[in-house]
């Protein structure tokens, strides 16, 4: 399955782009985020601690063992600072 | 109803609450809020970034919820992104309602869900480095009001 | 720090919105309620009466009391009195502070105090006759908030 | 003792006038209420339900078994409703 990865703020930063095709078997968001730190020390550095961070699949906020299922843009970013 | 902005100009604050409160003569009571970038001394850039499609998407469910929740005449969101220097005003919120209570919960509900529901990051240039703005829990546990 | 006006000639709330929240930096968060004559058809004008003297008296013990509770930058309160039609601004209130919390709770506190501790009455010309607005227990209640 | 007695809104109206002085020899503003409610049938009237009243000596908001030494103007008037 491919997927759009977007990455926001210090993540994106951190992981040194803000938006990457992924390949991916994994069938949630835990998967593929174990998947992605099984990649490169950036990747496994930024997703260190995910009660730091959130996602949204398909702009939607959701949580991290919510199935990807039909998923085409994940989106991995730390709490908002709006307002 | 809905009147919702993300935008990178800046906006005229005086000249929104004119014309959100003008020629409302069912909605007795108006409220609004603006945010304005605090400047501290050390603080010389705020810069905003945000998720284009979710920002607009998350603000609108807001406001949705808010008009499910109060009886409400309008909603009005503006937010804006990019670079801002202290004193300049980042975004506003307006609620109009027949009820004075409803028109403060709902403005109150919106800041609170904007605050930690829409994706916003602020980062902070100052004079001794740049760093991104931490989530308060206060400001997660804020939404348990509701 | 207190800007508190009691007159007969419309006010502008989009510049009082704009003035009070132009130039500062010091405090982020600003809160409004503006009060509109509400009209349902069957209004024609609304009078408000007032006790001249006692009334800007009332006022600043009411914005001196919101100050002493929460951490304010400022409070503007302007109360028109007078003949009205539906549709005119009556009154707004301003809070200006560091934490959007203290703006909103101040300008909710200025609100419930104006309406049930100021003395102002207002009296409706309707269609089919003039009657005195009767005081709401419900505003009375509100005070037990605070 | 010499009192500036003032009335607003409905009880304005119906006294039928909004200032008048008062020579008083009560000592609360129970005590000149009823010396009021004595005078005329308006009054009587007027102040026939003190629970729909208010008072205020010297402009501040005051019970009606307030001691009246001091005082030079007490006003009367309904429940406020401003904002």
């Amino acid at each position: 399955m491919k997927l759009d990865v977007l990455y926001f703020a210090w993540l994106r930063e951190r992981i040194g782009c803000a938006r990457e095709t992924v390949e991916t078997e994994a069938t949630t968001v835990s998967g593929l985020v174990e998947e992605l730190r099984a990649r490169e020390e950036r990747y496994t550095l930024a997703f260190s601690d995910l009660a730091s961070l959130r996602v949204a699949i398909d702009q939607e906020l959701r949580d991290f063992d919510a199935p990807l299922d039909g998923a085409r843009e994940i989106a991995f970013f730390p709490p908002m600072t709006g307002g | 109803m809905f009147d919702i902005r993300v935008q990178g100009a800046p906006f005229d604050y005086g000249h929104e609450c004119a014309r959100f409160a003008g020629g409302r003569s069912d909605t007795g009571a108006i409220v609004t809020f603006c945010g304005i970038v605090r400047g501290d001394g050390a603080l010389e850039t705020m810069e905003i970034e945000h998720y284009p499609g979710m920002t607009e998407r998350a603000l609108r469910q807001i406001a949705k919820e808010a008009a499910r929740r109060w009886a409400l005449g309008g909603i009005m969101i503006i937010h804006r992104f990019g670079q801002l220097v202290p004193g300049e005003q980042i975004m506003m919120v307006a609620t109009a309602s027949a009820h004075r209570a409803d028109a403060f919960a709902a403005a109150d509900f919106l800041m609170d869900y904007l605050k930690s529901r829409a994706p916003f990051w602020k980062k902070e240039m100052r004079k001794d480095g740049t760093s991104w703005v931490a989530a308060k829990a206060s400001d997660e546990d804020a939404l348990m009001r509701w």
